[in-house]
């Protein structure tokens, strides 16, 4: 069996599960008994999850099909078999080790591999299980729950009453037969748990569904608590908004990766001068009208530093990167003790890396708050400039008048953006952006260099643009000429920076390709099968 | 003269057991002793009880001292049977001096003996000693060498279990003590680790059936969660199920033969459990069938209609080994 | 029309709108030309929500039934008319006028009218419909979601091509029919959010379903900000679980009004030393192996505080009173700064006002952040006795130590629990506690004078027990013997405290009677139908 | 001699006009005014419009400079129609100072020119006054007076705009002006707040109807969302959408009459619009129309689809007035 990765969600996939002539898509449950055959029957060999590896390595069955694969003892799954994670419902109670069996299992096995958890999926599950990576599901669990008398939701599990009480429209609450309700509550919240997957809004989907289980808000918890684990099957950009709506949204690896290359990669233009100014609605920011006032008002006399949850700072520069340009939170006015010192934290190191002579805060409210803290933290004086409202009359006036005599800055957005992306420091002299702003693109000398994905904020480099970042973001390939996409097992290697949805350059002896990254280097690297390069252009050289 | 001691035994309580067709007052002692030699069975908490400081010395002192306490507190006209126990093996002269032993046996002389102990140390000579020495002629069978075989199958012993032995070494162990005047108690673990409910099910039928010809008597005891013990780690990570009292029911229905059962922790989640609706009659039939023998009671138990029998049922044929416990 | 509210969770209702012989369970979802008949054809007659006082008092159509009703315009609603919130699907996209006007509303509209929301309910708003005190719903907005060719669902709308995805098995997907999905999908979640509504875990069920709108998070968070409003609205205690599965569950009303009846009724023990210690996940607390132990070191000889999230400070002699034995959390080990702030002031405010001249501190992590930062701000020292882990031998050693001398508390839980719940100060000299905790009943002179009710941790008084609690909880009735319970409009007067779930004594010239309230005041005073009180014992005077 | 003026009209801008068979090369002149006397419409932004010190003087000089400022930058030979507006009434004497009004009628001498008021300042002798000045013999008809009706019925006039005037005030005007010489011009406005889409299509239909015998020529404004007026506010909360352009064509198809229409911010969320994939192509239909009069033009374009056209009638039999707009 191959299983075709089609697209990818942080640690969920979707696809197609190929043998022969048949095929599956993934996420999908099947009757087991059916599905496998016989080849689960294997009795006396239960090895539970908590046991040591002494017992593991004994007593686990190697050489059947599909494999079981065990946090203590990494079994290689063989190419075209699926993994089976035994007894993973019992995991589900405990959050702790949920997510430490999870990585290490995530860590071991292949990456294109399908991966079955027997018994685990009840439609209040499945959410979980998929946002996890698990692709094959099994009707056990609802079975149970009908042999129980129990009514299944994925609101939680239920008398089997509710069979009467008009909650479901399904054939089997029609038929008042409750085993038909809970395997079909199960496949359609597989199917719905998909589309979320495919829109790339599973995250938005799991900080809702868990609200319901108290062990489901802790794995969420502990799984961001891993960030260099997560962080490498996030995707670097989304089409879709980034919905931050709830208190956890702060701890999205989306949210720290940007922190994290803000401050370590993004080179800001040369700039004596910084005004912090409060986001909007609307974004990019610069679009917006409070925008518009900012931007006319500073007029080019400092360098514009938007403060905003929960990414804490935006260069004007990286205001299109992903996701400054799209997220979108629930508007109350007020912020919270922890979000403010987690952006404040986050200003005040950005504030410590780049000096300005001035920091001009334009804020009111929580951002004023986030810039305060983050000020006495690194020891600067604010001057404040909004009197009543940050786009009133006087409120500009003020900002106006503090930057009188002011030296304009050399704003430099593509030099922001391609330190932000690419993590180099590109000399953009005699580059010109050209288009209407957000469609841009950046030529040198009238040959094109860098495109603007819209939808994503990513700079698309030509081979032109390429040469200009030295390093990183490279795929090494063999001695052949890609015709179409590059397949993971035509990778040599990968820089392990890249991930999903990263702009790549392929570089092979007789050939090179710009393209978009359609795996992480992680998985490139541990794939047999899929498109890892969304080719773009190829060069014969 | 008897010196009244502090030294108590673990536990000591009084009972009444079935010996054939009679009822008996019996005494249950569990010795403190120098602890099990083996002691690597992972369900077993009694583990942690290792006492004295190691010397032959200080233990003999250590066992006389709770066969007095005995004495003082249950004055030996009250019962008719003794049924001793310790963290491991009566028999093991590295746990229990020889010399107590002895004097135990001389102490309950008249009476029946239900001594435990693991199958290496059912030695001939030490078995007919003892015998002698507690014979008074009133009943045939003076000493029943209790023996934890816990299931026929080596493989699940050693895996579930990590019993150390072999039901070869009961067999032989039952021949030596048979030879030496002694009889056999042989006790079956129901639902060791790893093991689903169907086959902890078929694995305690099949038990039954194979250590009949060497058992006098069988005593089956359905798995509870002791503390600190392997056993409870998996039970709390959700790993470990005890066995339902629906297979307790069906494993004694299944078997032609009389076999003990004493549902310890009956009805709790740590112990055999159904849904607890229906747990608390079916352990008063399964306690009124040990004491009377009345196999009527387990089938009328068995047939009784309960929500959870369903469920039951179907862990019975959908649980499988790579994947349970179904349910807790 | 007669709406008999049978059951209420915050200010959501559900009963059985009666109309001569037929009748409807709500919340439902009706036809509406077919249920209002022609009586909503009412041509020209738009107001909007926002429009002025003047307009709507001009243009507003008064004696039509339904009533509408407006924020701007307090229409009596006759006795038996629904009252129609007219243009409120307009609200949805407006969080703080959504709050606004339904506080308006629902201080002008007596409390047992039935509530229409006409063209606003959709899968996806219905639950904050019914959360926020709505009733009945039509069609008209998922036919229009079926005109436009979007799919609905709980999670939100989305292209019609869903239909064909398996995300769903009601009638209308496997029949390929837009219209009859959405209605179906309308219908079952109308039905399961008033299954929620039964169970008293709307709020949890809301703290879910926002999180995938904006709009929803911040109608939510507006509305805990109005904590005298829905105040009034929110049960005394509830038997279900109390899940505080997000950041928001720390602003429920609920564990405001604790933190709140914590510092202004609490009578404590009298005692010099207080000794601070961590929470269980087992409640009531006292039930966990791991406070079997503090109990047995402590050994009385301090008062036993529990510092807990989200409530804070939870005394050892109401550890019993909702929510302290019914909330749930997610444990990670990791307190957010807010959480820890908002603690502290709590503990603050406690240790303020009932000053120890010893206070310990057995507590790790969050908790000991928690006392740290209360002890700051009021200027104690905390003496620490954890060495590793609150139960380890050491810590227990430590603490035990730390009180050596100290002599014992008079433990006062009747005192504790009934100033908590009654706002009283009783003296309890001779009152015996019998049965087998937390099955307490409590006796003078072998006279019953309270018995608990486990379920939910309030004290039931007999007639003996009132004559101890000198004022408030008092329901006035008029100079009748109730023959069962006591109705609404029975009701002259009740104490302005009194909330759904009170135990209340009831007071009439010929009668006394003791029992539980089945509505807040609020709603006593405004209604003109249904149970006010669920009588339990009555005795002629 | 003219002497060139920094003082410009609020707009000026060129344009194409039909006026019966004749299509005209047109001038549309926004004059700025000491604004509307009246001042109180739902939809209008230029209420905020007001300019001069308040004496007659300093407006004279204003206009005066604004009509120097045309004259400079549009010469008189390059159009054959002038249309003008002030942000109230050209013919209010306390927001145009009637020598002002003198002085553009010599201006424009020749043209064709439509000046719009409100009905209660066309005065019949300030009418022949303003015809005589600039009637040199080219046109029958030399001056429309365009009127702002919006509506036939009072009931939604009052309500959905506070116009101030009625439908009888404007008959009177009409009866007065055409006595005076000059034509009439009504503007229609096709959905004013508070009316579902059905209630302005029926409005629109019946008004266009009723106003025919007292107008030469009629225009259909179909409502935009101005800034700083109330519509705006409503239309910000949710509570007013401007008419779909499947509605404006409706209207045009439903009634046998020839009438102008300009779909001021067509396609946009502020102005008449439909989902945004059919926007573009109803507009041209409507602009090409609005020039030729080929209301096959008009019938074609209601009759393509769209996948909002089912929106759209949905909206039309569902939405009632007590809960509107069902769409945004």
């Amino acid at each position: 069996m191959i299983f075709e990765i089609r697209s990818r969600d942080g640690l969920a996939r979707s696809g197609i599960l190929r043998e022969g002539e048949t095929s599956l898509r993934l996420p999908a449950v099947v009757d087991a008994s059916s599905f496998f055959s016989t080849s689960l029957d294997r009795p006396f060999t239960n090895v539970p999850l908590g046991a040591p590896q002494g017992l593991a390595e004994q007593y686990l069955v190697a050489g059947e099909h599909p494999t079981t694969v065990h946090p203590q003892k990494p079994v290689p799954v063989p190419d075209g078999d699926i993994a089976m994670v035994a007894n993973w419902h019992t995991a589900l109670q405990n959050p702790r080790q949920y997510v430490d069996w999870l990585i290490s299992l995530k860590t071991d096995v292949r990456a294109d591999t399908a991966w079955y958890a027997p018994a685990a999926a009840l439609p209040s599950t499945v959410w979980m299980l998929i946002a996890t990576g698990f692709d094959l599901f099994d009707t056990t669990a609802v079975d149970l729950k009908s042999a129980q008398g129990i009514f299944c939701l994925p609101e939680g599990e239920f008398p089997a009453d509710l069979l009467d009480q008009g909650v479901c429209a399904c054939q089997g609450c029609r038929d008042h037969d409750l085993k038909v309700h809970n395997r079909l509550a199960l496949e359609a919240e597989v199917n719905r748990v998909g589309v979320f997957l495919q829109k790339g809004q599973l995250r938005e989907l799991a900080e809702a569904r868990c609200r319901l289980n108290a062990a489901q808000v802790s794995v969420l918890r502990h799984l961001d608590n891993h960030y260099d684990f997560v962080e490498q099957w996030t995707p670097v950009a989304r089409t879709a908004t980034f919905k931050a709506n709830s208190g956890d949204s702060m701890n999205r690896p989306e949210v720290k990766r940007y922190m994290d290359r803000l401050l370590t990669r993004y080179i800001p233009p040369s700039a004596e001068v910084a005004v912090l100014l409060p986001c909007s609605a609307r974004k990019p920011y610069s679009r917006s009208q409070s925008h518009r006032k900012f931007i006319n008002t500073v007029a080019g006399r400092a360098h514009e530093i938007i403060i905003t949850s929960p990414l804490g700072v935006v260069p004007r520069e990286i205001e299109l990167c992903y996701p400054a340009a799209h997220y979108d939170v629930p508007v109350t006015g007020y912020w919270d003790r922890e979000e403010v010192a987690v952006l404040a934290d986050v200003l005040a190191k950005y504030l410590a890396k780049h000096q300005y002579r001035r920091v001009i805060a334009h804020l009111e409210g929580g951002a004023m708050q986030v810039a305060a803290m983050a000020a006495d933290i690194c020891g600067i004086t604010l001057e404040c400039t909004v009197r009543d409202h940050p786009t009133s009359g006087g409120s500009l006036s003020a900002l106006d008048a503090a930057l009188a005599g002011e030296r304009r800055v050399r704003s430099d957005q593509i030099k922001g953006m391609l330190s932000f992306q690419f993590d180099a420091d590109v000399d953009t002299a005699g580059m010109q952006v050209r288009g209407k702003f957000p469609r841009l693109s950046v030529m040198r000398n009238r040959r094109p260099l860098f495109s603007l994905d819209t939808t994503t904020g990513m700079l698309r480099p030509t081979f032109e643009g390429w040469s200009l970042i030295p390093r990183g973001y490279r795929v090494v390939i063999d001695d052949f000429v890609p015709q179409g996409d590059i397949l993971a097992p035509g990778v040599l290697s990968a820089d392990p920076v890249i991930r999903e949805g990263d702009e790549v350059l392929v570089e092979g002896p007789h050939a090179l390709a710009t393209g978009r990254a359609a795996m992480g280097a992680f998985e490139m690297a541990r794939s047999n099968h899929g498109v890892a390069v969304r080719r773009r252009k190829v060069m014969k050289r | 003269m008897i010196s009244k001691s502090d030294e108590k035994p673990l536990a000591c309580w009084r009972g009444k057991d079935r010996l054939g067709p009679e009822i008996l007052d019996s005494l249950t002692i569990i010795f403190k002793t120098g602890g099990c030699s083996w002691n690597k069975c992972r369900m077993c908490s009694y583990r942690h009880e290792r006492f004295g400081d190691g010397t032959p010395e200080s233990l003999a002192a250590l066992v006389r001292d709770q066969v007095n306490w005995v004495l003082a507190h249950h004055p030996l006209e009250t019962y008719q049977m003794v049924k001793i126990f310790t963290s491991g093996s009566f028999f093991d002269p590295d746990e229990v001096p020889p010399a107590m032993v002895d004097e135990v046996a001389a102490t309950f002389r008249g009476k029946v003996v239900v001594a435990e102990t693991r199958a290496e140390y059912v030695d001939g000579d030490r078995i007919s000693r003892f015998v002698a020495a507690i014979d008074d002629g009133t009943y045939t069978i003076p000493l029943y060498i209790a023996i934890g075989l816990e299931t026929t199958s080596d493989q699940i012993s050693d895996k579930s279990i990590n019993k150390g032995s072999t039901f070869a070494r009961f067999r032989e162990a039952s021949e030596t003590a048979r030879k030496a005047g002694a009889g056999i108690k042989a006790y079956l673990l129901m639902k060791p680790l790893f093991l689903t409910e169907q086959e902890a099910i078929d694995d305690m039928v099949r038990s039954i059936e194979e250590v009949s010809p060497y058992a006098d008597l069988i005593s089956m005891n359905p798995c509870t969660v002791q503390s600190r013990t392997e056993v409870e780690q998996y039970w709390k990570q959700g790993a470990y199920r005890p066995p339902y009292l629906w297979s307790v029911l069906k494993v004694l229905n299944a078997v032609d033969r009389d076999v003990l059962c004493d549902p310890v922790g009956g009805g709790r989640s740590r112990g055999p459990h159904n849904c607890g609706a229906c747990d608390h009659d079916i352990i008063t039939a399964i306690n009124e069938y040990a004491l009377t023998g009345d196999r009527e009671l387990i089938r009328a138990a068995a047939a009784t209609d309960c929500a959870c029998k369903e469920e039951w049922e179907f862990v019975c044929s959908h649980e499988q080994s790579h994947c349970m416990p179904l349910t807790r």
